[in-house]
C-alpha cells in the first residue's frame, strides 16, 4: 500500500505540473515571455561561439563611434569595440544580476513579510518598521556603505564563481532594497492566510508554527511571489542600472547597465550615436518585459479567479 | 476612528524616529573622509594639520557615539539640519528648498499625467478586459514599465532634441535668457517637456498595470452583478460602483508614488540636467557631505511617512470598511 | 452533575476579545471595551456523551470550540480536562498529548482544507505532527482506515485528489476523517453539516453517532439547528450572547423548553406540514444585540416578550428547573 | 402587447431552457430543457441538491447568467412578451422593475462603499425617474417596511448584521414595485430567527403586493413553510414539480420522496434516517437516461437508458418512468 | 539658435563653484577670479596686457622685500577706491588667523605660504610692501584674492571659512562682477562699470553647469551656448564638423598616472614585489602609453613620460634619453631575470614566496577634471594579462577611493594598482609633491631620502636656472624607481561659436585664466 501512494503522489505531481504547463503555456504572453528569455539565455550561455571573445580595448578592432555596418552590426563605441560583442557578453552579468537578486529579495522579503504577518504583534510592528526603512532607503545609498563590506568579506581582488566583488555589491544591493516591497505583499496575504481554518486545523493537528509557515502558508503565497518576483527581476535590471550609471559597474565585464553608463560618458547621446545606447537599452527592455509577461501568466495561472474570466 | 489616526500617527512617528536614527548611523559607515576628500579636490597642497583641522571645524573627531549623534537628534530636532560641507555656507534646508520646486514641478506634473492616463486606460482595460484596448494598452505599459526611465530620457533627447532640434534637452532654463521676460515661462515649459514625458511614461506603466488587475477584480464582484440587474448601463455601472471601488490599490500605488516625489527622478534628473534635489544628491553623494545627505534622505523619509499617513486615512475615506 | 467520568469540564469560562484601544485612550489608561463572546460557562462533557450547543449566529459556539481544543486563550476561568487543567498550557510539547486525545471538526469545510495538500497529507497531518506513526505503511493503514470510517471508499481512490477535485460532502467527510485518524477521545463537531443538502449530511451524522457507539468517544456538536441537535445529542446546551441559558437532556429542551429563547428557537424553526399548536409566544423583536455591548440584567430581556422588571435589573442565575435541566430566566421556576 | 387574458394571468412562462458553461473548451450543460409557468402572486419553491442548476435557472431567467454560459436552446416569456435574457442591452429596461433579484449572499451583493440608502434609492431615480430627495424618502419607507429603523441608512453594509443586509436586498428588491422577486438562497447563512423573520416578511409583502416569488433552496421545510407550489430539480432537469401539500404528502419522483424522508423530525422519533446513497452526478457526461437511476432505489432497466419526460401527473408534472401512465401499466404488469 | 541680442557670453561648464567666499571656495575658481584680482594676475608673467590688483613690482637685491605698486585711481564696483590698504588687509587678516582656532587654510586665500612672510604693510595709498623670510617666488605667485576691506572687516574668522556667503553682487576690482548665484545651477556676471582699463564690450557673462558634458555639447551645437569646455572626444570629434563652432584642445596641468603601492607592512599590496624597484621597471615595459593615447584618449592627450607635464614648460622634459619603451618580450625578461617567473607553467607567474601573482588595481568613477577614460584601464590589465600577471579591476566612487588611498597609517592601503589623476599648479613644489614622503597626495607610499632632500632645496629656491636643475634630478630619480608610471598628460577639449562673439584665444590653462572678458560682439 505504500507503494501504491508513492506511486500515487508521484502521479499526481506529474499530472499538477502537466495541467498546469498546460495553461501557463496558454496564454500569449507566457509564450513569448519564455521565447526571449530562452533566447537570452542562450545568448549569455556561450557569448563566445556566438561572437568571440570579449572586446577590450586593446583588441578593438572597429573605429571610434562607427554607426552600425556590415562589419559591425551594432556599431561600435568609442574605443572601437563591436557593440554587438558587448552586448551579447554583457547578457551573462545582466541576466545573473537579475536572477540571482531577484532570488535574494524574494528570500528575504517573504520570509521578513511572512513572519511579521505569522506572529504580529511586536514581532510585525519592529520587522514592518525595518521594513519601511529599507522600503525608504535609495539602494544607492545602500551601494555605497556595503561595497566595502564586501570586500572585507570577499577578500581583495578575489573572484566568486567568476564575478567580481563590484557584481557581488549589485547583487546584494538589490536584493536588500528590493526585499522590502515583496515583505509588504506578502505580509499582507499572510494576514488573510494565517486566518484561514485551514491553519486552526493544522495547530489542532500539533504541527509547529515553523511548519505551518511552511507547509501551509508558503505554498498559498506562490502566486503572489510568482507575480511580485517578475516586477523585482524588472526592477533589478533597472537598479543594476542606474547603479551601473552611478559609476559602480566593472569595467572588464560591461554589463547592459555599464555600457548604458558608458555610452553616457562618452556623450553618445549628443554625440547622435544611438546604435550605442539603444543596443543595451532594447536588450533591458525585452528581458524585463519577457519576465513581466511570464510574470503576468503565472499570475493568471495561479489565481484561480482569473482563470474562469476568459 | 480616532483610534485608528491614533494608531497610525503612532506607527509614523515609530518609523520617522528610525529614520532619523539609521539616517545618523548610515552616513557615518560609508568610507571616505569628508575633509580629506573636499580638500583634497582644490588643486593646492593639502596639508594633514589643514585636515584635522577642517574635521575639528565640522566636528567630525569627536566620537561617533554619543556626542555626534546626540548634537545631530537635538539639531533636527529643533528643525536645524546643519550647514552643509561642500556649500560652505549653506544651510542645508536651503540648499534642499532652493531645489525642491524644480523636482516637485518635474515630477508631480509628470505624476499628474502618469495617473490621469494611466488610471483611465488602466480601469477601461480592467472593464473591458480582453479587448483590444486592453490589449493595446496592458502591452504598451508593460513595455513602459520595463524601460528604465533614463534610457528613455536619453532616446527622447536623442530624437526630439538632437536629430530633430524640437526641443530643448538640458537644463531648465536656456542660458542667457532674460530675468523676468514673458518668454521665460515658455521657455521654461519648453526644458520641462521631455524630462516630463520620461518620468510620466515610466509611472503610466505601474498605474495602468494596477488600475487593470484592480478592475478586473472589481468586475467579478457580486454587487457588480446586482448593478447589472438594476438595469444601470455600462458606464453607470463604471462610474457608480466599480471605480471607486477600485480606486483602493490604485490610491496605495498613487501615495507612494507621491512619497517619492520629493526624491525626484535622480537618474532622469542627471539625464536631463534637471536642477532638483536628485542631481543635489549626487553631488552631496560624491562630495560626502553627510549634511546635505541627510537632510535629503530625512525629507524622503518624512514624505514617505506621510504618503504612507495619507495613504491610509484616505484609504478610510474610500473604504468605510476600515474607518473603524 | 460532578461525575468521575466527565471527560471535560469547564468552569466559569470566559472569554473577553478586547477591543483595540487607541493611542489616546492607552495613554490617558481608559479602558478599552471587551467583545464578551464567551461569558462565565459551566459545562461538562462526560466520557462517550454527546451535548450539543445551539444558539444564534454569533451566540459564541465556535469560540466555545475554539477554546476547548486551545486554539483560543481563556480570560478567565478554568478548563479541566480528565481533571487536569488544561487552562494555562500553551506550550507546544505540552500540548501534543492534549492535541493527541482532542479534536476539532471544522465548522467550513471549503476553509479548513489547504487547497494544495492532498487528501493523503491533510488526513496524515496530524498523525506525522503528534508523532503516532513510525513509519510510511503504518501511516497509509491509518490514514486508509480514517477515511474509510468517514465513509470514502475506498480510500486509496482519494489519496492523491485535491481538495477542488471533491465535492461538498466529501471535503467534510475528510475534515472527518482528519479527526479520526488521531483517534480522539473528545471530539469538538462546529456544525459539520449546516452547509449540506440532507442526504450527506444524515449520512455523516450516522458516523459520528457510529463513533459514539463503536468506540464511545464523546462530541461536543456545535449547531443552530434545534432539531438537528435533538435528534443527535444527549443532552443540549443553549447560548444565547455567550452564556448558558438553558441545558438539559435533548428531549427535556426539545419538548419542555423553560427559556423563553429556547421556546423561540423552537418556534421560528421551520416545519413541514401542518403546525399545530406553534405560536404558543409572539415571535422574537429586534435584532440579536453585540456582543460587544451586553444589555444589564438578563441579556436576553431587550427581545423577550415575557420581560418584566427585573429581568432588566438581575442577571438570573441558572436554576434547577428538573432532572439535569438547569434554565437561567426568572420564570423558569 | 398580447391580450393578457389569453395567458390566464400567467405571468412567466420558461420554454425548453438550456444553458451551457463553457470552461476551458470543454461545454457542460447546466440545466437542461427547462420548462414551467408562474403566475401572477404565485411563490414557487426550487429545490434540489448543490450543483443542480437552481442558481443558474434562476439567473438566466433574469437575464444576469455569467459570460461564460451560453443559452443553447429555450426562451423565457414574460406577460406573453420573448425576453431578451441573452441581449444586455435589450433586457436593462425590464430589469428591476418586473424582475428584482435577491442574490445568495447579501454580504457580498451589496457595494461596501456606498451607503445602505443610497444603494436602494439608485434603483428608484433611474427607473422611476424620481428625484434624489424623493428617492431617498422612499428609501427610508422601504427600510421601515422591512423592518430597519429609517436612520440606519446611513450605514454602510458592513455595519449592519447579516440579517439586515439580508432585508437591505429585500428593500431593495422592492424598490421598483416588481412583478417577480428571485430569491437565491436568501437565508442559508442565517440562524433560524432571523430566518424566520425574513421569510416571514417576505410571504406578509408578497400577499399585500401580489408579488410572485421563485425561492431557491435547499431547506425543504422552508418551502414547506411559504411556498404555494415546489419543483425539485436533480442534475439540472426538473423532475417534480406540484404543490406543496400534494409534494409533502405524496412525493411520486423517488429522489423527492427520498428527500422528503431524510428530514429529522422529532415527531417521527429519534432515528438518523437513511441517507440517499452515491454522489451527485457529473455535468460533463451525465448518466444515460434518467440522471437519478444509479442512485435510484427503484431503478428498472429502461431508467438507464431512456430520459423520462417531464409530463403531467396528476395535479402537477413528474419526470420517471415509475409515474407515466403508459409506463405504468408496464411496472405494474412486470411485477 | 537663440539670438545673440544679448550680447551676453553663455558658458558651459561643469564644475559648479561651492561657495563665493574665497576664504572658503575651493572648487571652481572660474566666476570669482573675474570678480577678485589676485595681486600679480597669474597671466601676468606671460602676457604684457595683463595685469592683476598691482600695476607692477619689482624685488630687492636680498631678495626678499617686494615692493608692489598699486593702480592709481582705482575703485571697487561698488565706488569705493581701492588701495594699497585693501591688499594689505586681506593679506594680514589671513596672516593673523595662522595658529587660531578658525585658521583660514581652507579655500583659495590660504594661510599656505604665508609662514614664510615676514610683513605685509601698505606704504601708502599705491604702495604694497612685502619682506619674506627667506627668498621666494610666493609674492607673485600666491593666488590670493583681494577683497574688499570695508565690507570683510566685520567678518570673523569662523564664519570667513564656513558660513560667511559672500552673497553677490560682489564687490571686486575685475573685469566682471558676479551678479547673480544659483548653486549648481549657473552664474551671472556683469561688467564692472569702474574696470580700471574701461568697462569690457560684452553685456555680460553667464556661466551655466552641468553634471555631465552631454548638455555642453547639445547647447554649443543648438547655439545656446557660446563656449564649452571638458567635452568628451566623442563630442568633439562630433562638434568639429559643424561649421558654426571652432574646436580646440589645451595643455594643461593634469596628469594621469599608474601608482604602486610600495608599501610594506600595514597597508601593503598583495604581493612584495610591488615593493622591488625591478619588478615595477620590468612592468613599465609593458605600458604603452602611446596606444594609451591613441585608443583611449583618441588622440587627445600627450604620452605620459615624466612627473613633469608639457604644460609646465619651465621645468618640462621628455627624458628622451632614460625613457623605457613598450616591449611586452623585454618586460616579460625583466620578469624573469627579477625572479618573477611562472614555474608551474600556467601563464600565470609566481612571485619570490611562490604565490601567483594576482593584482588588484583600483580606479575612480570620476577622477580630477577630465575623465580618465575607462579604456586605459582595459589597456593595463590586458597587458598585464599578457605578461603573465592577471589584474582584476576595482572601480570605486571618488569617496570610497580617497578613502582606500590614504596613507596606510590612517587605514588606507591594501590594494595594488591604482589608476588615477591629479591637477596641480605648476609650481617646483607641486609637480614633485607626488614623491614627497608621507605626503597624503603620494598615493604610491613611495619613500625616498634623496627625492624629499631635493624637494626641501625646491621650495627655497628663487632661481629659475637652479630650481629647473633640481627638478630634472627629482624626475630622473622617480622614473627609473617608478613607483609610478605616468600615462599620459590629457588635453581640455573645448570648443565655441563663431557666431556671436569674437575675440576668443587659443590657450587655456588652469592656472591662467581665459580671456572671456575680451570677447566682443562680432
Ligand atoms: N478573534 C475575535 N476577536 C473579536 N471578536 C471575536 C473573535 N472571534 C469571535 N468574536 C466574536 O465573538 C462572538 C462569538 O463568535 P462565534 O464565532 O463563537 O459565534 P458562533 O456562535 O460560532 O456563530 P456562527 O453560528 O455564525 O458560527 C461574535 O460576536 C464574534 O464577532
Ligand atoms: N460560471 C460557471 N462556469 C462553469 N460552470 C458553472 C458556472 N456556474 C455554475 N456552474 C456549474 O453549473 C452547475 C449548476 O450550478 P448552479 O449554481 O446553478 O447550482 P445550484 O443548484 O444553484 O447549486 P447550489 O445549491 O450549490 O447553489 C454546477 O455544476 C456548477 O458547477
Ligand atoms: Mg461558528
Ligand atoms: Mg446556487
Ligand atoms: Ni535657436
Amino acid at each position: 500500500m505504500s507503494k501504491s501512494t508513492i506511486r500515487y503522489s508521484g502521479r499526481t505531481r506529474a499530472r499538477a505540473i502537466k495541467t498546469f504547463l498546460g495553461q501557463f503555456l496558454g496564454y500569449g504572453g507566457a509564450q513569448l515571455g519564455l521565447l526571449c528569455l530562452v533566447f537570452f539565455l542562450v545568448t549569455a550561455a556561450m557569448p563566445n561561439i556566438l561572437v568571440g571573445p570579449l572586446q577590450t580595448a586593446i583588441n578593438a578592432t572597429g573605429d571610434f563611434l562607427a554607426p552600425p555596418s556590415g562589419q559591425h552590426l551594432l556599431g561600435t563605441d568609442e574605443v572601437g569595440r563591436d557593440v554587438l560583442n558587448l552586448v551579447v557578453h554583457g547578457a551573462r552579468i545582466s541576466l545573473t544580476i537579475a536572477l540571482l537578486a531577484t532570488v535574494i529579495s524574494l528570500v528575504v522579503g517573504t520570509t521578513v513579510g511572512m513572519t511579521a504577518g505569522y506572529f504580529g504583534r511586536w514581532v510585525d510592528v519592529w520587522l514592518m518598521r525595518l521594513t519601511d526603512f529599507f522600503f525608504v532607503m535609495p539602494s544607492f545609498v545602500l551601494a555605497l556603505v556595503i561595497t566595502p563590506v564586501v570586500l572585507e568579506v570577499m577578500g581583495r581582488g578575489r573572484e566568486i564563481l567568476g564575478f567580481r566583488p563590484s557584481l557581488f555589491v549589485i547583487l546584494v544591493v538589490i536584493g536588500m532594497t528590493s526585499w522590502a516591497f515583496v515583505a509588504r505583499v506578502v505580509r499582507s496575504q499572510t494576514l488573510s492566510l494565517k486566518e484561514r481554518t485551514f491553519v486552526d486545523r493544522a495547530r489542532v493537528a500539533g504541527s509547529s508554527n515553523f511548519s505551518i509557515m511552511v507547509r501551509h502558508i508558503l505554498p498559498n503565497l506562490v502566486p503572489q511571489i510568482a507575480a511580485n518576483g517578475a516586477l523585482v527581476v524588472a526592477g533589478a535590471i533597472y537598479v543594476e542600472t542606474s547603479l551601473s550609471f552611478l559609476g559602480l559597474g566593472d569595467p572588464l565585464q560591461p554589463s547592459w547597465g555599464t555600457l548604458l553608463s558608458l555610452a553616457q560618458r562618452a556623450g553618445a547621446a549628443s554625440a547622435g550615436a544611438w546604435w550605442y545606447l539603444g543596443a543595451p537599452g532594447v536588450c533591458v527592455l525585452t528581458v524585463s518585459l519577457s519576465f513581466v509577461l511570464i510574470g503576468n501568466a503565472l499570475d493568471d495561472t495561479f489565481n484561480p479567479r482569473r482563470r474562469v474570466i476568459p | 476612528m480616532s483610534r485608528r489616526i491614533g494608531r497610525i500617527l503612532l506607527r509614523a512617528v515609530i518609523t520617522l524616529v528610525m529614520v532619523a536614527i539609521l539616517n545618523f548611523g548610515l552616513f557615518r559607515v560609508i568610507p571616505g573622509d569628508p575633509a580629506s576628500l573636499l580638500l583634497g579636490g582644490a588643486r593646492t597642497s593639502v596639508t594633514d594639520e589643514q585636515i584635522e583641522a577642517q574635521r575639528q571645524n565640522w566636528g567630525l573627531d569627536r566620537p561617533l557615539f554619543p556626542d555626534q549623534a546626540l548634537d545631530y537628534l537635538s539639531a533636527t530636532l529643533q528643525g536645524d539640519l546643519g550647514y552643509s560641507f561642500k556649500f560652505r555656507g549653506r544651510h542645508v534646508a536651503d540648499l534642499i528648498l532652493e531645489r525642491l520646486p524644480a523636482t516637485i514641478v518635474l515630477v508631480g506634473l509628470a505624476q499628474f499625467i502618469a495617473i490621469l492616463c494611466g488610471v483611465m486606460l488602466g480601469v477601461y482595460a480592467g472593464w473591458r478586459r480582453g479587448g483590444a484596448v486592453d490589449h493595446a494598452a496592458t502591452g504598451v505599459s508593460l513595455a513602459l514599465y520595463s524601460t528604465p526611465s533614463f534610457w528613455l530620457g536619453m532616446l527622447l533627447v536623442v530624437i526630439f532634441s538632437t536629430a530633430l532640434g524640437w526641443l530643448p534637452g538640458y537644463g531648465a532654463y536656456s542660458p542667457g535668457a532674460n530675468v523676468g521676460s514673458l518668454d521665460l515661462a515658455l521657455d521654461y515649459l519648453r526644458h520641462l517637456a521631455l524630462p516630463v514625458t520620461a518620468v510620466a511614461l515610466g509611472l503610466i506603466g505601474q498605474y495602468v498595470v494596477v488600475a487593470r488587475a484592480a478592475m478586473s477584480d472589481v468586475v467579478t464582484e457580486d454587487y457588480m452583478v446586482t448593478a447589472r440587474a438594476k438595469g444601470l448601463t455600462g458606464g453607470q455601472m463604471l462610474m457608480r460602483h466599480a471605480f471607486r471601488n477600485a480606486m483602493l490599490p490604485v490610491v496605495t500605488l498613487i501615495t507612494l508614488n507621491l512619497g517619492y516625489v520629493v526624491a525626484g527622478a535622480i537618474t532622469v534628473e542627471a539625464v536631463f540636467a534637471w536642477p532638483g534635489i536628485g542631481g543635489l544628491t549626487v553631488e552631496a553623494l560624491n562630495a560626502r557631505d553627510y549634511p546635505v545627505l541627510q537632510g535629503i534622505f530625512l525629507l524622503l523619509g518624512v514624505s514617505i511617512v506621510m504618503a504612507n499617513l495619507i495613504a491610509d486615512l484616505a484609504y478610510g475615506l474610500l473604504d468605510p470598511r476600515v474607518r473603524q | 452533575m460532578l461525575d468521575a467520568a466527565d471527560i471535560l469540564r469547564l468552569e466559569s469560562l470566559q472569554v473577553h476579545f478586547p477591543i483595540q484601544g487607541g493611542l489616546f485612550d492607552r495613554v490617558l489608561g481608559r479602558p478599552a471595551g471587551a467583545v464578551r463572546a464567551v461569558d462565565r460557562i459551566d459545562l461538562n462533557v462526560g466520557r462517550g456523551e454527546i451535548v450539543a450547543l445551539v444558539g444564534e449566529s454569533g451566540s459564541g459556539k465556535t469560540t466555545v470550540g475554539r477554546l476547548i481544543t486551545k486554539l483560543a486563550q481563556p480570560t478567565g476561568g478554568k478548563l479541566l480536562f480528565e481533571g487536569r487543567d488544561m487552562t494555562f498550557v500553551q506550550d507546544l510539547s505540552a500540548l501534543r498529548p492534549y492535541r493527541h486525545r482532542v479534536q476539532m471538526i471544522f465548522q467550513d469545510a471549503y476553509q479548513a482544507l489547504n487547497p494544495r495538500h492532498t487528501v493523503f497529507d491533510i488526513v496524515a497531518e496530524p498523525l506525522r505532527s503528534l508523532r503516532l506513526v513510525d513509519n510510511r505503511t503504518q501511516l497509509t493503514d491509518r490514514v486508509s482506515e480514517a477515511l474509510a470510517s468517514a465513509g470514502l471508499n475506498p480510500p486509496d481512490d482519494f489519496f492523491s485528489r485535491f481538495p477542488h477535485e471533491l465535492s461538498g460532502g466529501q471535503r467534510q467527510r475528510v475534515v472527518i476523517a482528519g479527526a479520526l485518524a488521531v483517534k480522539p477521545e473528545l471530539i469538538v463537531a462546529d456544525e459539520p453539516v449546516s452547509m449540506l443538502d440532507v442526504s450527506i449530511r444524515a449520512q455523516i451524522l450516522q458516523v459520528l453517532v457510529d463513533l459514539r457507539d463503536k468506540h464511545n468517544v464523546a462530541l461536543l456538536f456545535i449547531t443552530h439547528d434545534l432539531p438537528l441537535a435533538w435528534l443527535i445529542a444527549d443532552r443540549i446546551a443553549v447560548l444565547y450572547l455567550g452564556k448558558l441559558v438553558e441545558i438539559g437532556s435533548a428531549d427535556e429542551i426539545t419538548f419542555n423548553p423553560r427559556h423563553p429563547y429556547t421556546v423561540a428557537l423552537r418556534n421560528a424553526t421551520p416545519q413541514i406540514g401542518a403546525n399545530a399548536g406553534r405560536a404558543e409566544l409572539p415571535a422574537l423583536q429586534g435584532e440579536v444585540p453585540s456582543a460587544a455591548r451586553v444589555p444589564n440584567g438578563c441579556r436576553f430581556h431587550p427581545r423577550c416578550p415575557l420581560a418584566f422588571d427585573r429581568c432588566r435589573q438581575e442577571e438570573p442565575p441558572p436554576i434547577e428547573v428538573g432532572p439535569q435541566h438547569m434554565s437561567a430566566c426568572w420564570l423558569a421556576k | 402587447m398580447i391580450d393578457s387574458s389569453q395567458h390566464k394571468g400567467s405571468l412567466l412562462e420558461v420554454d425548453g431552457l438550456s444553458v451551457d458553461y463553457g470552461l476551458k473548451g470543454v461545454s457542460s450543460r447546466a440545466i437542461d430543457r427547462i420548462s414551467f409557468e408562474l403566475r401572477a402572486g404565485e411563490a414557487v419553491g426550487l429545490v434540489g441538491e448543490s450543483g443542480s442548476g437552481k442558481t443558474t435557472t434562476a439567473m438566466a431567467i433574469a437575464g444576469l447568467l455569467s459570460p461564460n454560459a451560453r443559452i443553447s436552446s429555450g426562451e423565457v416569456r414574460y406577460r406573453g412578451n420573448r425576453l431578451p435574457i441573452d441581449h444586455d442591452a435589450a433586457m436593462r429596461p425590464h430589469r428591476w422593475s418586473e424582475t428584482s433579484v435577491v442574490f445568495q449572499g447579501a454580504m457580498n451583493a451589496l457595494n461596501p462603499v456606498h451607503r445602505i440608502v443610497k444603494q436602494i434609492a439608485e434603483p428608484c431615480m433611474l427607473k422611476l425617474g424620481m428625484s434624489r430627495g424623493e428617492a431617498n424618502a422612499r428609501a427610508k419607507e422601504l427600510l421601515e417596511l422591512v423592518g430597519i429603523p429609517a436612520d440606519r441608512g446611513a450605514a454602510y453594509p458592513h455595519e449592519l448584521s447579516g440579517g439586515m443586509r439580508q432585508r437591505v436586498m429585500i428593500a431593495m428588491a422592492l424598490a421598483c414595485r416588481p412583478s417577480l422577486i428571485i430569491g437565491d438562497e436568501p437565508t442559508t447563512a442565517l440562524d433560524v430567527i432571523t430566518q424566520a423573520q425574513i421569510l416571514k416578511l417576505l410571504g406578509e409583502l408578497r400577499s399585500r403586493l401580489n408579488i410572485a416569488l421563485i425561492l431557491i433552496t435547499h431547506d425543504l421545510s422552508v418551502v414547506a413553510e411559504c411556498c404555494d407550489r415546489v419543483m425539485i430539480m436533480y442534475s439540472g432537469r426538473i423532475v417534480e414539480d406540484g404543490t406543496v401539500a400534494e409534494i409533502f404528502a405524496q412525493p411520486k419522483h423517488p429522489y423527492t420522496r427520498l428527500l422528503i424522508e431524510s428530514i429529522p423530525n422529532p415527531a417521527s422519533g429519534k432515528k438518523i434516517i437513511r441517507p440517499i446513497p452515491g454522489d451527485p452526478p457529473n455535468l460533463v457526461n451525465r448518466p444515460s437516461g434518467c440522471a437519478f437511476h444509479p442512485r435510484c432505489p427503484s431503478a428498472m432497466g429502461i431508467c438507464a437508458t431512456e430520459l423520462p419526460s417531464l409530463d403531467k401527473f396528476g395535479q402537477g408534472r413528474v419526470a420517471c418512468h415509475l409515474h407515466r401512465s403508459s409506463q405504468h401499466d408496464k411496472v405494474a404488469a412486470h411485477a | 539658435a537663440l539670438s545673440c541680442d544679448g550680447h551676453i557670453v553663455r558658458m558651459g561648464a561643469n564644475v559648479s563653484p561651492d561657495t563665493l567666499n574665497p576664504f572658503a571656495s575651493y572648487s571652481n575658481w572660474w566666476p570669482l577670479v573675474y570678480t577678485y584680482d589676485f595681486l600679480v594676475c597669474v597671466d601676468a608673467q606671460r602676457h604684457a596686457d595683463r595685469r592683476g590688483f598691482a600695476k607692477e613690482w619689482s624685488v630687492a637685491d636680498d631678495n626678499v622685500t617686494w615692493t608692489f605698486k598699486i593702480w592709481p585711481g582705482m575703485k571697487w564696483s561698488d565706488g569705493q577706491p581701492a588701495t594699497a590698504k585693501d591688499a594689505a588687509f586681506t593679506y594680514n587678516y589671513v596672516r593673523k588667523s595662522i595658529g587660531t582656532p578658525n585658521e583660514l587654510n581652507a579655500g583659495w586665500n590660504s594661510t599656505e605660504g604665508m609662514q614664510n612672510v615676514e610683513s605685509i604693510t601698505a606704504l601708502d595709498d599705491d604702495t604694497l610692501q612685502i619682506v619674506t623670510k627667506s627668498p621666494t617666488r610666493w609674492p607673485i605667485d600666491n593666488g590670493v584674492m583681494m577683497v574688499p576691506e570695508h565690507i570683510w572687516k566685520d567678518v570673523s574668522y569662523a564664519d570667513a571659512r564656513s558660513t560667511f556667503r559672500n552673497d553677490p553682487p560682489l564687490v571686486g576690482t575685475g573685469p566682471l562682477i558676479i551678479q547673480d548665484f544659483q548653486q549648481g545651477q549657473f552664474v551671472r556676471l556683469s561688467p564692472n562699470p569702474h574696470f580700471r582699463t574701461g568697462q569690457p564690450k560684452t553685456a555680460g557673462m553667464v556661466f551655466n553647469f552641468f553634471n555631465t558634458a552631454d548638455p555642453i555639447a547639445q547647447g554649443l551645437k543648438s547655439g545656446n551656448l557660446d563656449y564649452g569646455i571638458s567635452l568628451t572626444a566623442s563630442q568633439w570629434a562630433d562638434l568639429s564638423k559643424d561649421s558654426a563652432i571652432e574646436v580646440g584642445q589645451n595643455r594643461i596641468e593634469q596628469r594621469d598616472y599608474l601608482a604602486f603601492n610600495t608599501a610594506s607592512g600595514d597597508g601593503a599590496g598583495s604581493t612584495e614585489a610591488l615593493q622591488d624597484p625591478a619588478f615595477r621597471d620590468a612592468i613599465s615595459y609593458a605600458i604603452d602609453q602611446k596606444a594609451i593615447v591613441e585608443r583611449a584618449y583618441q588622440g587627445h592627450a600627450d604620452a605620459g613620460a615624466g612627473l613633469v607635464m608639457p604644460a609646465a614648460a619651465d621645468y618640462y622634459s621628455d627624458l628622451s634619453n632614460i625613457r623605457r619603451h613598450f616591449d611586452l618580450e623585454e618586460a616579460a625578461r625583466r620578469l624573469d631575470s627579477a625572479g618573477y617567473r611562472d614555474v608551474d607553467g600556467d601563464g600565470i607567474r609566481e612571485d619570490k614566496e611562490g604565490n601567483k601573482l594576482q593584482l588588484e588595481l583600483i580606479t575612480g568613477t570620476s577622477s580630477g577634471t577630465l575623465e580618465i577614460p575607462i579604456a586605459v584601464v582595459q589597456l593595463i590589465a590586458g597587458w598585464l594579462g599578457q605578461i603573465g600577471i592577471p589584474v582584476s579591476v576595482t572601480q570605486l566612487d571618488s569617496g570610497a577611493l580617497s578613502a582606500r588611498t590614504k596613507a596606510p597609517a590612517k587605514g588606507g592601503g591594501g590594494w595594488d594598482l591604482l589608476v588615477a589623476a591629479g591637477w596641480r599648479s605648476p609650481s617646483a613644489h607641486d609637480l614633485l609633491v607626488l614623491g614627497k614622503s608621507a605626503d597624503s597626495s603620494n598615493t604610491s607610499y613611495w619613500s625616498n631620502e634623496k627625492f624629499d632632500q631635493l624637494l626641501s632645496e625646491v621650495e627655497i629656491t628663487v632661481d629659475l636656472k637652479k630650481s629647473q636643475e633640481l627638478v630634472d634630478r627629482a624626475v630622473r630619480l622617480i622614473y627609473a624607481e617608478a613607483p609610478y608610471i605616468i600615462l599620459s598628460y590629457p588635453l581640455m577639449l573645448d570648443a565655441h561659436r563663431k557666431d556671436c562673439f569674437e575675440g576668443w584665444g587659443t590657450e587655456i590653462s588652469g592656472w591662467s585664466y581665459y580671456p572671456f572678458d575680451r570677447l566682443k560682439s562680432v
